[in-house]
């Protein structure tokens, strides 16, 4: 009798994943001097930094707000951060990831507190390996609970995708190039409400559907790093 | 420019919505009159105006020849544009694109590249070094809501009626034929649904009030098959994981109904 | 005897006009939703549509009149309008055009009732095919009409210029390309009075004369369908 | 920035006009003292300072080798730049060309290229491939109006004074020689005359005083032998056919005048 | 944004250098701590973060192959970009660099070309065609003063580090072998030393709070020998020869401690 | 007996200057009409113009100074200053001499008697022969004093440097290009304070030492030639 050997899910991903499986994940509170919060985020080959200024005061008459603060984000690429020098400055896809950045983190904040005021956000990609925005937003909602903003919830975005023909859970940067599809989404994790989602590729509403829930579920495990960065940033200072 | 609502606007709005009516008279789900013209530029090689209600734009297609992006030399490109032109609402100001301008390109593109409305393969003229270029521009004159499904629906329309020089290649030297031009190679005619939710209910096509007073959006892109190849939600306010299975569903039946309108 | 049949100058241009003939135009007004006024113009293989913002509050202080209106013009060409793909933004030919659109605008409108504010016209060229320039300005005037802008006269455009040792009017794009000479200009037909001129190429004082007077006999037929596009406008809203 | 006239200067400006005199006691006809001055700037190919009054500008001419267009693969370049430099006037700020500095340069372009002012054919080093670039770069020192005229002049008065190297193909090869440098291959020499109206009078090389006041202004390029290559209108208000026609046969005396000033 | 300081910052800092002493402790040429650490970017083919005190940056190297300059045909480039970025301090806007950050990467790229870190003339690959382009870029992430010292530091220490692909040329084609990268060749190690002068007193390494009241800045960049390679005066208040020589003596004194710092 | 004829230091330069002499110089104030102040200076190859305009109302807050008067200059290059055409508008290189001749020139200058407003100097470079920032500065001094801004003292400029092995004022273009260090410097000739200093190049301690001592020489030199220019600025009024 010949016994086949099968492993589960867990090899059939480059880096040896199993299919609902995070790459490495490492989440800090407070790592920059200046701002007034701010969050270093490490997931697979992506470093990422997020810093928070306000509320304060808005400049800018054109987009003030007289019964709420506005959020503002700029998502940004260091030149080296990828594999070809990126020239530095905004293109098309920092100014999207900028807006649904702004948008995925809007409904957990309480704006209404700061009328006329300004919350900035800024995103900084160190080096990036794939899930860049997901990662950024999970950053960046860390450095607003540094920075104090009065937060309904902790906002936290994980994608899932399909690769060679698998529903899998939080895309690599060759997962990303090669698969066959790609779904960022970002969470209230109290809710469950959903606050960003895009998706590009190709996938049957089937896949869809398992692709949601997994990212949900990746969602749920980051949340509770989220947590603990900010339960070590307050321990420390009490410490 | 921030666009504040009046309050009773707003609650007009929604009491309506809360009945399953709608200012305009529409149900829920009921598009207002769509009308798709093509060839309406005439040294476009491709083009279509596009008019849903109040909505209307134009789409051009013109092609170049370029080089091949380095790591995919044999194929040619896509590449979509858009103009929110000053005259199309009083919120639209000159000058170079802003965030919701680029995000209309962008969603538009992917919801094409991504639905394989090309076969881009087709359009490698001399491999690794010459390939066609298409350009999508969109050109949007009245803004009156949903401006992601009729960049869409002009976009397919637009491509699929285009015609281009015949290109071939004799002696290394590129040889194009703008008597006897040719379609694109199409291959696939995605389709863009976009949906409101407003007091709790998913409305399709949202006019320009509708969108002002919506918690949030979300559009998604599907081929005639069913399956999705574009979504992206939108808005101040989160949705939940229903109403987006929802709006899944219910963009390939309603993608249906659009279909009808491509040429 | 032979006898050497002679047309008069029809066949002489490559499209069959007569030296002094238009081509075929249309003009319709309140083509558009958002704007304040409208109008939709084709002439030859021209497709033009001008829309009027105002007169509304102007923010640019720097450029606001305590004592009237400022009119401000966006000339601009749809990328697909030409044969090759003109790049989207304002170039240097569009920033000069613009800005003689605004002078010929100027003179017919009652600007001193609108102190501190601006009336915003923009042209869109999404089909070129030679004159552009005199067609938006005569779009123009129809758009502001159409928003109920008060106006001393309805300003009207039209070109003349020579081709292949002719003067002509209302040159094709083929005529103004291989042609001798181009003259758009402008005029308010109440009184006559010339509110753009322009003139490249080469022509002596005498052709120049004789140019100048075809464009305005161009104009004033022009100005007809003007009317009758602002009639036809009005009484469809009180069909 | 608006520039606002005091009442009383338009008032004493018109008065003057009505009496067939003018501020600075030149009568309607009449420029201001003119100095052409060419070879300012040795590195330059080409250069001229030009004063009207208190109206001063330097052009300089730089050639460089480039690719002809396209449509027009045997003929040179010409390129017209103009600087309103804000040492020139309160009223310019710095930045990129604004549009009275288009329009300037512009205006030059088509006189200087419409008046045929070079041989362009002649500027073909390898048909097709390599051509030279002319550029004219009109840099404004001093604004006291009447600008349009004064770059003409310059323009011309620099063109005509430039040398540049000499070219000549060996093997494919361009091969420069510096030491036995040029002229350009001039072939007219287009002048430009601007009037102003004021008061119901046309009145030539208005300062920017009077320019202030104006109602309209026209500026007429003519060649040597009188016939016209460019024309443009500017100011507020409108000008009759009489006043155009009157301007053009005053040009072309005028810039007889003005002829005497080319080196 | 002007950054006025309250009198009584101004007033205490002052008097503390009057007595010898700073805010934070530190005699008048004590650097505040230093952290260097190397290839903190994976994919950059060398990198550094650098830490003195609260100020920290990233520096990243990224090779790119290019057309050398037409006058230097046959040596490498080197070229130095910072970022001043919104999230390093309340000062500091998005959008294209400003002077303050311009100055930053003239001074660094000075004091690392002048300082004859690389040899250019081993990044040249094919003679006259194709050379390496040595991109430094610096990232400023917290700003708490003394950027200069901390740019230069930081450029070198990941210079000293990176290795980028071994590049020969085979039948006029160049291969890259990204297995075995090599190490720059790395010629000098200039560093830079910045004072900053309060009442009189050069002390080294400013703080934001010092920068903010003192009256000049003076930056030097020194090779290994002593000898200057670059120099920089900033501020609104003049120095004395005296000072400026006195800073030289310094500087080479103080980049012996700086040198301990590089991988 | 054989005798070897040695010069001294003069023909060891390629335009035979001595070690410490500068290239011929003129200055010349009120060269301008409507500038409030003007100065043209030519040395060497070096055609310069400096403008000023101020002290006058500053329209931007953001850099607005409550307490003085702010500084700003703007250092351009025409475009066919140089032997190869430079593109119009700023580049990182004007930039930073923008910045550091605001900085050199803002010591002399008695900024606190005007709150709120701006000084704006404008230096434009017609001609390129090395140490344009140097003849730059000294030209904008004396249109500073030509615009009767009050000032503690004339700030001059000039640089030294070490080419061929030698210390060396006032470097042309060629030994800029060709020399291992440039010095420039700008003085408050009555304190001997330094408000300019840069260096790039490779030099000794010592040699700099030099090479600063020769540069303030030459600052003194050009010092006389500033005020002669104003001297006759004011003679000629008066004559």
């Amino acid at each position: 009798m010949i016994i086949i050997l099968t492993n589960n899910n867990d090899n059939l991903r480059a880096d040896g994943r199993a299919f609902d499986e995070l790459r490495p994940l490492k989440i800090e509170a407070g790592v920059l001097e200046k701002a007034d919060g701010s969050a270093y985020l490490e997931i697979g080959g992506n470093k990422i930094l997020a810093a928070v200024y306000g509320p304060r005061e808005l400049h800018v008459r054109r987009i003030m707000r007289p019964d709420m603060a506005v959020i503002r984000c700029r998502y940004n690429m260091a030149p080296f951060s990828v594999g070809e020098r990126k020239r530095p400055g905004p293109d098309r896809r920092s100014v999207e990831i900028s807006k649904i950045t702004a948008d995925a983190l809007r409904p957990a904040i309480f704006l209404e507190r700061f009328p006329r005021s300004t919350i900035d956000v800024f995103i900084e990609i160190l080096e990036a390996e794939g899930g860049t925005r997901c990662a950024g937003i999970t950053a960046a909602s860390v450095a607003l609970a540094d920075a104090g903003i009065p937060m309904k919830d902790l906002v936290v975005s994980c994608a899932a995708g399909k690769a060679n023909g698998n529903v899998i859970l939080d895309l690599s940067e060759e997962e990303d190039k090669e698969g066959e599809a790609d779904v960022p989404i970002a969470i209230m994790p109290r809710s469950g409400e959903i606050s960003l989602l895009q998706m590009d590729g190709h996938i049957t509403p089937d896949e869809f559907d398992k692709a949601l829930n997994l990212a949900i579920e990746g969602c749920k495990q980051i949340s509770e790093a989220q947590k603990n960065a900010i339960k070590n940033r307050y321990g420390e200072e009490n410490g | 420019m921030v666009n504040i609502v009046p309050e009773i606007t707003r609650k007009s709005i929604v009491e309506l919505i809360e009945n399953g009516e709608r200012a305009d008279g529409r149900s829920i789900d009921e598009y207002r009159d769509i009308s798709v013209e093509v060839g309406v530029i005439e040294k476009a090689e491709g083009s279509a105006r596009v008019k849903i209600g109040k909505t209307q734009l134009v789409v051009g297609i013109k092609p170049q020849i370029g080089d091949p992006f380095s790591d995919t030399p044999n194929v040619g490109v896509l590449m979509t544009n858009s103009e929110l032109l000053p005259m199309a609402s009083p919120l639209f100001e000159p000058g170079p694109p802003d965030e919701r301008s680029v995000e209309l390109a962008r969603v538009t593109d992917r919801c094409l590249r991504e639905g394989k409305i090309l076969d881009l393969e087709k359009l490698c003229i001399i491999p690794g070094e010459k390939v066609w270029m298409i350009f999508v521009d969109i050109h949007v004159l009245d803004y009156d809501g949903n401006l992601m499904d009729a960049a869409v629906l002009g976009s397919v329309a637009a491509l699929i009626s285009a015609k281009i020089p015949n290109a071939t290649v004799e002696d290394d030297k590129i040889v194009l034929d703008e008597e006897n031009p040719v379609a694109l190679p199409i291959n696939e005619k995605p389709l863009m649904c976009t949906f409101a939710k407003i007091n709790g209910e998913l409305i399709n096509d949202p006019s320009l009030d509708e969108e002002n007073v919506m918690d949030a959006r979300i559009s998604i892109g599907v081929r005639e098959d069913g399956s999705i190849c574009a979504m992206q939600k939108g808005g101040e306010m989160p949705l939940t994981k229903e109403e987006v299975i929802s709006a899944v569903s219910r963009t390939i039946e309603k993608t249906k109904e659009l279909r009808e309108y491509l040429p």
